[in-house]
């Protein structure tokens, strides 16, 4: 039944870099980093309602990603910072407003901690408080785009805790089988809370189960958000002409802590002072002119950090809301 | 919240046919009146379905829109819920009620919970097939009747259709409805026939109990299978002289108090009959709320009949010894009228 | 039904210690005692759990018997469920109760069903512990009280525990029990302390409500988190001249509707407070029973208290006001007594 | 972190067949194939309560798969017939009993239809109603074993339509990474009720999917009895040795409906006159004299008829049963 071979590689071999995807790469990890270091500091210093978990260091992975996609294409984020929402092009102010539930959020004010962004405008469909939702949820999407004559893609992004779920086989063989036009991006960041995917799987790589559904599997250097990029693209074409899902794996690490304040006593690879090994900004300098990439960081620093001072003084809901939205 | 008022406007024509059929035909005529409308879950399409509810719709309506899944209970839920929140209309059957239980955190996580987390950004139209109840045979894990979940859980409208006009009107409505619905058809009643409106504008809608039986000596409120088997009863009594009222409320979430409470208000007395587990019913919480409301003026207190504290045993003829039967419920109508 | 009748039996020694210690010594106690009791979930092992529940536990009985598992939580439940039907004790950790809903077929079809559908052959002595309620801020997927689903399936025990010393002396219970028994640990109250004997013998028995108060106005029924607000509110109105009896029922399936009925046959007045939804929650059933039993003693009727009608939102200060306060709480005893 | 290399292969290259082993089979496929053909025949002829779905022509898996166990390995079995369980050393009188809720059923009399039959000194510990439970169940009880210190093997048969579910895939990889002693048993006879198998899965083979969790995946042909039976025992054998479990797959054919009475209006394949192609019988009268067979054939036809007899006059249950067994 499988229309192409499964197949696994490594990352595309680069040929030339798109100068402009290149600094508007550098722009969206430099301006993720910025809000991540801005929310770190505030919740060191002043604590915070609810859970945070850091996507520090994973922005290569959700800034090449989103990339790939059109506006119009559906997404599911998944729980690990709020890079993927503002790729996507949510603003700063509606994800720090639901992060601090104010009502500029853009759940106008129910939010607090790791929320559940949303932006349907922009195809942010949220991310399910029960890990691994999102792969029902997003073949769901998947069929709408299909059924109303739209040629849109869902990106589905989740972690390699989220790879050991039921919900992955169900929604993998059928979307298969349907050819639904689906890209499945996991997050391998060799963590679900405190157990290392090394000893959870029994396969090397997420990437190579792929075979057993038939459909790609591809394996990407996550801190080199080109590379993500390339492969997220491919992987969007063949979804966009009808030719099914594939499965990418972005290798990446969780720098801090599962959620922000998490002490981490069962790691042994933890970092010095966060030190962030092949930083995405890093690897993206080597294609954007220096002072170009140090206004971009400049910009986002200061982005970030005036927004969250707005957000902070913004209103908060009434307690009505909690009333509100129950039903249509 | 939001309900659907329309009235219930049988057209010229109206057709003898079975619940099954008129369910069928709910699907069929939606399905054409929409062309986002869509149908997911096992063997419905080839087949048209284990009970034969969804015959000819493949045919009529084609493969995208008459899905065959593979045995797959989380996804179709799953699925149906993403697709809702993205503009289309799913129809997932499931093939008994008990695999809500597979599909829960999809039905109840995220279908009676998505709208209100993401602020009113998302709505999600879909509809959840189960065929509830005894059918005979099946035993414990193919025979449960859940419907009280849905009333726990904020969120999910609940629908119990007892009659096929019923059972087309208020699928139709269902699937018009913005918010996500469980629609529990009983597989005992598929092959019961009544009679039932043509016109496709026929909606039953929301919240509006219908009252099946007049009386003033007591109050019955019964759901489901239960219907019939309560309307046997009241016959009985009144050919003792006891005039029963009996309340089929039809649908749980909403549920229309209203009507239930102006009954008990007049007789002074009620029962509720269900086929789910007595303990923890949907018997519990309409009790309570008549307790509640009315309690000065009860001549006695409100006494529920439902399944006994056990799982459903797998043969057919202990199957029905747990759940309510027409002479039990007489005797209890004659036990509460005596109190 | 054979129940554990054994008495509370403190030792000589008492420690001060919170109910998460309390439940990781219950864990420890049974484990030494007996060789077949064993772990599994998620973070269990190398963490010591999301909640710090089961910390040392790995170091002191090693991987075979304190096994982190991956995230399939229906793989937690069902493994529980094969090992318990194959001679082992498994005490399976799901991270919130509202993962009960990805292993419902597992716990509500396999270990409430199992038994009874084999006629006896097997036995499921399975605990499934499930950290229950409001955390702040985790929002409407990993915030709710599902306990009343143990009541409308008959084959599983359901506990909730409201002190370190119950949730130390239920939990051995609960290892004990040969039946599966849900145990839910309330997430805001893990970090509470309380007197707990030392004595490895010491059980707290099912099915025996703990009177926390005396009183003659009114009797208040209250579970987990409410009772200590139940309590607070009883202070309150004792200061305005109203002596509220508050019973807390420890376990719900056995309920000890004895301990209930007699209370509210003396004062003529009661009350549940829950922190789940209202709806249909446990506050229905036990205030169905207490109607039903005690209609014509009752001087008003029995009211109940739960959380709204609503998912519980994100944030950590609205999520509050979805469930019953101390003022609340205060103000229904007045208007109950009032009535 | 797989121990061996996942590899794949047909059914075992056959040197010498042990006669006694041989006949062994022949004398459970016989028996067998006469409990499903009395039992056909009751039903069509008098009707049945509840469901009954027959395991005609899938005899040769059941009986090779079960000898390859031993009496306290433990064993789930799928909904298809009574095969597993009469192969596993019940009494037909219990099976029987339960079919027809009586009390020599081994359920007591609660049976009724395909039931869970159960026997827990013989290792059956029942069926999911849902379709799939086995997967986790069986999981489980290879703990057990383990815990308590046995060398118990759980073999865990399902349908190729039971492995879509979630379950599996859970249980799979928390199975493989654990070396859990388990060997799955996949009967593909091609249907789910009305669903091709073909139509499901993405890949051609069921057993194509083990590669995705580190197991062996071994395809057999499941009418050959002695060949299911040399790929269980080489399972086992693995699973014993604390290599872990292996996923079989034998592939059969469904001779009759899904359920008895099913008219199966959906399917072009139809039989004629429920001619069984490669019947397993046929197959095994290659290793057992002639006379020896159609002595094992009447033999087993007298008993299947005898049992009915008798099943059909033993007591039905009191009433009261409906209460009984709730809690332990
Ligand atoms: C079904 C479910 N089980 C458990 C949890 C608790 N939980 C939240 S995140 C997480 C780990 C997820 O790991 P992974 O998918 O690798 O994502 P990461 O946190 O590494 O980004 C767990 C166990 C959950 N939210 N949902
Ligand atoms: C979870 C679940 N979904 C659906 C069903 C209804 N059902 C019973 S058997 C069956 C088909 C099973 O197919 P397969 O596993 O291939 O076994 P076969 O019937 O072919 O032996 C279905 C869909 C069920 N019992 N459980
Ligand atoms: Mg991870
Ligand atoms: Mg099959």
């Amino acid at each position: 039944m499988a229309s192409s071979a499964p197949r696994k590689r490594a990352a595309p071999v680069k040929t030339e870099v798109d100068a402009t995807r290149a600094t508007d790469l550098y722009r969206t990890v430099a301006r993720i980093r910025a809000a991540e270091l801005v929310l770190q500091r505030h919740i060191t210093e002043h604590g915070f309602g609810g859970f945070w978990h850091p996507g520090l260091g994973q922005e290569g992975v959700q800034a090449g990603a989103v990339a790939a996609l059109r506006t119009d294409d559906y997404m599911f984020i998944a729980h690990r910072g709020l890079g993927y929402a503002l790729a996507k092009g949510m603003s700063l102010e509606s994800l720090f407003g639901d992060l601090f539930a104010r009502t500029v959020g853009s759940t106008g004010g129910k939010g607090g901690g790791t929320v559940h962004f949303v932006d349907p405008e922009r195809g942010v469909l949220g991310q399910g408080g029960a890990i691994g939702s999102s792969f029902v949820l997003g073949a769901g999407a998947a069929i709408s785009g299909q059924m109303l004559g739209t040629d849109r893609v869902c990106a589905i992004f989740f972690g390699d805790g989220a790879s050991s779920r039921g919900t992955w086989h169900e929604s993998a063989l059928q979307a298969s089988v349907w050819k639904l036009p689906i890209v499945w991006i996991c997050e391998n960041n060799g963590w679900a809370v405190s157990a290392r995917i090394s000893e959870q799987s029994p396969t090397e790589n997420i990437a190579d189960r792929a075979s057993a559904y038939g459909v790609p599997g591809v394996i990407v250097d996550g801190q080199d958000a080109i590379a993500v990029f390339d492969a997220v693209t491919e992987a969007v074409d063949r979804a966009r002409a009808g030719h099914g899902p594939t499965l990418i794996e972005a290798k990446t690490m969780r720098i801090r802590g599962h959620y922000e304040g998490d002490r981490q006593k069962y790691r042994d690879d933890l970092l010095v002072g966060d030190e962030i090994p092949r930083d995405p900004l890093g690897i993206l300098r080597e294609h954007v002119p220096a002072s170009v990439a140090d206004q971009l960081d400049d910009d986002a620093r200061h982005e970030a950090e005036s927004v969250l001072a707005t957000v902070l003084e913004a209103p908060r809901a009434d307690p009505s809301i909690i009333y509100k939205d129950v039903w249509s | 919240m939001t309900e659907q008022r329309t009235q219930e406007s049988p057209g010229d024509g109206v057709s003898t046919i079975n619940y099954a059929l008129a369910i069928n035909h709910a699907m069929a005529e939606e399905m054409r009146r929409d062309s986002r409308v869509w149908i997911l879950g096992q063997d419905v399409g080839r087949m048209g379905g284990v009970f034969g509810v969804t015959r000819g719709l493949l045919d009529e309506f084609g493969p995208l829109r008459v899905r065959d899944t593979a045995i797959n209970e989380t996804f179709i839920v799953g699925a149906a819920a993403g697709a809702a929140m993205t503009g289309t209309i799913p129809i997932a059957e499931l093939q008994f009620a008990d695999f809500m239980l597979i599909a829960g955190d999809e039905i109840f996580g995220k279908l009676a919970k998505w709208r209100y987390m993401h602020g009113g950004k998302l709505s999600l139209p879909a509809v959840v097939r189960v065929p509830t109840g005894l059918l005979g045979g099946v035993g414990a894990e193919h025979s449960q009747s859940l419907e009280v979940l849905g009333m726990h859980f904020p969120g999910v409208k609940v629908v119990l259709p007892s009659t096929p006009a019923d059972a087309k009107g208020l699928l139709k409505s269902a699937i018009r409805d913005p918010n996500p619905v469980l629609f529990f058809e009983h597989k005992g009643l598929y092959r019961v026939k009544g009679e039932v409106p043509d016109d496709p504008e026929f909606l039953v809608p929301f919240g509006v109990a219908a009252v099946r039986r007049r009386g003033d000596a007591l109050t019955v409120i019964a759901t489901g299978m239960m219907v019939d088997r309560t309307l046997a009863a009241a016959e009985v009594l009144a050919r003792e002289g006891h005039e029963v009222e009996v309340i089929d409320p039809r649908t749980l979430v909403p549920l229309d108090m209203d009507t239930i409470l102006e009954s008990v208000q007049r007789t002074g007395r009620a029962m509720i009959v269900h086929e789910a587990v007595r303990t923890a019913g949907a018997g519990a919480e309409i009790a309570s709320r008549i307790h509640e409301e009315l309690f000065f003026a009860l001549d006695a207190p409100v006494w529920r009949l439902g399944a006994s504290d056990t799982p459903i045993p797998q043969d057919p003829e202990l199957e029905q010894l747990c759940i309510p039967q027409v002479p039990g419920i007489a005797e209890a109508m004659r036990g509460l009228i005596a109190l």
